[in-house]
């Protein structure tokens, strides 16, 4: 059922040399997929055929353009277990979706005095539309604390939420600890409070299965290119009871109903939220990727990302100086493995296992304040996707091996089994 | 299989680069602060606080420079190198080697013969462009500190 | 120098049937333009061969994909006459362009009693933002009338012009008249009253040749998927000295510079305005959009149209009853034919010659408040670019006629002539 | 070259349908209105105002219907044999006829057997996907104007 062969096969990208001889091991999945065959087809026979503006046009190929961009609401719609299509709306990426709910939610019923609650392990995208909006209207913006396993602190959540708490806005999935929250029971919490409930989506739609219905919340949001699909494209989902009171975000063609030399009504949802020329290729290519996954299957794909995290864990084991963030259970963590260690700076070790072709991210992930609270200034990160090998892993750790050998010449060795401080060991070897 | 030979590591990781990087001078405090600038790489978050003390008889001269903060191999011994070398420059010499630096690693042809001693070593980095920023940066946040003064003079 | 027929063959749509036997005749080119085989296998090159996020990452394929996307910046620099690339912002489109910049000059200095001059020609997208922008800021909205020579009235332009008008926002071309508007002189007026000047070049930039800092403009916004580039790109070009000061539109990724618990910084330009991953495959894709038409040349584009465009002129003389707006001069209006007649509606005639494979528009083009000025509810609209043929006018023109043909069985020929009045005419033939 | 027949076209524009799009019933004005609704396409600009007058002496059945506004042909044509087909009508029959002709335009089965009259004629903008919300704007406007009145009658 779940041929790796097969599928790695789907992904050109993997074919690609990139140093001399080393073929490409893409371990930087959380920050973007790679794109099967079938999505970059759908590219070409959309241009090649079809290719025109959309909803307004008689013609055949706008006719064509509209039902093949529609239909994809259909599919994200079953795919995220939205309730109507009508729920579903098109952006830009993730970043754009939680801008436009910081924005028309804001405009809509927050005041001075209002608290917005996010949580300290949020990407950056989560963060800086709340502290906009924070420019605008004088509110608060609290974090949930992190507790030493990495998880959210849920008896903090409960504190933290009160009656000024108009908004709640958490990551699903962690991106940098691959921490999966309970987004039910915080829904419970939320609902109990009055408090609206977004949840960004963007790390767990491409890996676990995502009910929106089941979830709770009344708010998601994702963007395709990190799940198959191409760039430009992200989603939000929401409750039509919110959507049809929100104000407008961007004004322009396609979002309005009638406009006059006085004002403007706003056209039906969805489309209320899209304005000008939407990003009409990707978002059909990204239906195609959807299928795409659907047919592997959510579930196949989870199971088989945690059987890597597992089994790279494992090996990661024999180096003992190695800090690795996050769950101890796999299942809590499925993808992402983020890691530092005394010695050996992320970026070089990006730099080096990037001279055997593997592709880990260093740096602060987007979540400079996360940094700051596991006290480091960066970290590297290997993130799986379901075409990824255990020989993948293996040579990624033959690769790591080399980075801190080479580092560790001569008595850097006792450096980084953290025995002896930096600058005594130096002053020793010169 | 991978390949498991890497040459182009030993132009990047020269090992006075590993060494500077392990024991990196320029930690010891000032005395007095004449110039001072923090620098920061928003994409990695490598950061650099840098303060220079000048010669108390003749305000031209670097007498000591004071360098912290956090980052690769590369920027740590890049400015573990700044220490040693603007060492007794004055502020002249040390804008030329700056300069000369930024033109070397941008592949600009330069006809300047400066004698820049262990920064040699830092000319392999031009060939990782991505890692060029980290060589450059406790170069910027020197020319910086000194724009800073001058700044601070003319208003 | 300037081969038709090659040109052609680099549109690989053009080959499409449309009706059995009928190939496409594509004369939606205000909506949309169609892509030449360059720019969509620059899609397939990058999803194939480098493919990954940009900016942050340390290896390969982001150091390649980082390169590629920010040339594409340089690219559109010297393309549009910036000054520097770090006054290039990349967006979805011209709708988001402008949205930004309601958003974010109406933070940064409108205030109460405030005014933004319009014109009556502009579409949607340049007065919805403004509207929204007006019911967060007690502000109004002026229109800057047009002619019957459907141009601007200069004079009320100058009249309208006062010390409460903080921005001018016009059109460049309109998508609907094609009008042509004199930029220059309007910049002169703007700066004289201290007034901000945003051009919309969305319909111009395809087809003049467009140099930001010679109109005198501050802003510059424009699509890449109406010049041959793919959906989900648009353009902000714009001083740096608004720039700087402006505070940002939406905030995530990659805007920042330094983000903590307590508040965040942003980055430089040109990134302090672009959140999030961006659009990377199609900006990289617009990139060979520019290289392509620069390569035709702007001038050869623009020559050929006007030539197309007197042509189909002459042509539709023939129908004595049809009601062409815009100026009579084809070089004020090149590329653009919209009309209307009192019997056949436009969406009957662009079904009927979507029949014969031709595809035009028919409606209100995104310009309700301009359909109102004319006095009527829709219109149809023939739009060339570069790939059109005299042979398609032709074909077109017959198509035309048999449409008016079809309406006008019997004693309707009659009434089409405008003679008898509908009313009459039907009591007498029942 | 282009195909010079257009087989299709016929299907779409009836001789009934051009007939009805010249000479538009319904136009006469009312003496009592009791239901209306204006109703808009928003992609083309289409618009629709239709009234309805019910029987004086029992409330149930529809003595006239009033259309106006402007569109293209089909939205005419079906507006004014509206115009004709309610005119007697129950509203209990009125709906059932509206909700049949959506029902085929929009390809779904149906058993029921309803005379239709002139209304046959539009079946054949089926083919025309983009046509068939032209079709339906009267009808969806008088679904809107009934629905309107028991709004009113609920609250
Ligand atoms: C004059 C003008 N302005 C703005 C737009 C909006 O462009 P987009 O839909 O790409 O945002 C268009 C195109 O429809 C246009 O013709
Ligand atoms: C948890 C999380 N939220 C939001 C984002 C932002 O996604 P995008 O850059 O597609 O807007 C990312 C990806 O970088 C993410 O990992």
């Amino acid at each position: 059922m779940f041929d790796i062969n097969k599928i790695r096969k789907d992904f050109p990208i993997l074919e690609r040399k990139i140093t001399d001889g080393n073929k490409l091991i893409y371990f930087d999945n959380a920050a973007t997929s790679q794109k099967p065959k079938v999505v970059i087809d759908s590219l070409v026979k959309y241009y090649e055929n079809y290719n025109a503006n959309i909803h307004r046009g008689v013609h055949k190929m706008a006719e064509e353009a509209t039902c093949a961009y529609e239909e994809v609401r259909q599919k994200v719609k079953s795919f995220i277990g939205a309730r109507n299509e009508d729920e579903v709306i098109f952006t830009r990426n993730t970043t754009e979706s939680l801008n436009l709910l910081a924005y028309s939610l804001g405009e809509l019923f927050v005041n001075e005095g209002d608290e917005i609650l996010l949580s300290e392990m949020e990407h950056h995208s989560n963060i800086i539309p709340w502290y906009i909006l924070r420019s605008r209207k004088k509110i608060k913006v609290k974090f949930i604390p992190i507790t030493d396993n990495y998880e959210l602190d849920y008896k903090s959540l409960e504190q933290l939420v009160t009656k000024k708490t108009k908004i709640i806005s958490l990551t699903h999935k962690s991106n940098v600890l691959g921490t999966v929250n309970n987004i039910k029971k915080i829904a419970q919490i939320a609902k109990a409070n009055g408090a609206v409930f977004i949840v960004d989506a963007a790390q767990s739609a491409p890996h676990l299965s995502v009910d929106f219905q089941d979830l709770g919340c009344d708010f998601l949001v994702f963007s395709s290119h990190k799940m198959c699909g191409p760039t430009g494209v992200g989603v939000l989902v929401g409750r039509r009871e919110y959507l049809e009171k929100m104000p407008p975000f961007l004004g322009g063609g396609e979002m309005i109903r009638k406009v006059t030399f006085e004002d403007f009504t706003t056209n039906d949802l969805p489309w209320k939220f899209e304005a000008g020329t939407p990003n009409i290729a990707d978002v059909i290519a990204f239906g195609v990727a959807i299928d795409y996954l659907q047919n592997i299957g959510l579930e196949n794909i989870y199971k088989y990302e945690c059987e890597l995290t597992e089994y790279a864990l494992d090996k990661l084991k024999q180096f003992d100086f190695l800090k690795i963030y996050g769950a101890k259970d796999c299942n809590k963590r499925a993808g992402i493995i983020t890691f530092s260690n005394p010695v050996v700076h992320p970026h070089d070790i990006a730099t080096i296992v990037d001279q055997y072709g593997i592709a880990i991210r260093a740096g602060h992930h987007c979540a400079q304040p996360l940094m700051k609270k596991l006290n480091v200034s960066a970290t590297a990160r290997a993130s799986f996707y379901f075409y990824n090998t255990k020989e993948e892993i293996d040579l990624f750790v033959y690769a790591l091996k080399k980075a801190f050998d080479y580092f560790a010449i001569g008595a850097c060795n006792e450096l980084i089994k953290g025995k002896i401080n930096a600058k005594q060991n130096a002053t020793t070897t010169r | 299989m991978q390949n498991k030979t890497l040459p182009q590591l030993d132009d990047l990781y020269k090992e006075i680069i590993l060494e500077h990087y392990r024991n990196p001078h320029g930690r010891e405090p000032l005395s007095k602060v004449n110039y001072q600038a923090e620098g920061m790489n928003p994409l990695c978050g490598d950061e650099v606080k840098l303060t220079l003390q000048l010669d108390s008889e003749n305000d031209k001269k670097i007498e000591k420079v004071h360098i912290e903060g956090h980052g690769c191999s590369i920027s740590v011994a890049s400015g573990s190198m700044l220490a040693d070398i603007l060492k007794g420059k004055t502020i002249a010499e040390a804008k030329e080697i700056s300069k000369y630096l930024k033109e070397i690693m941008h592949d600009k042809i330069n006809d300047t013969e400066i004698d820049i001693g262990d920064l040699e070593a830092l000319c392999g980095v031009k060939k990782f462009p991505v890692r060029i920023k980290c060589a450059l940066l406790p170069w910027t946040t020197f020319e910086e500190a000194l724009l800073g003064h001058e700044h601070v003079e003319i208003s």
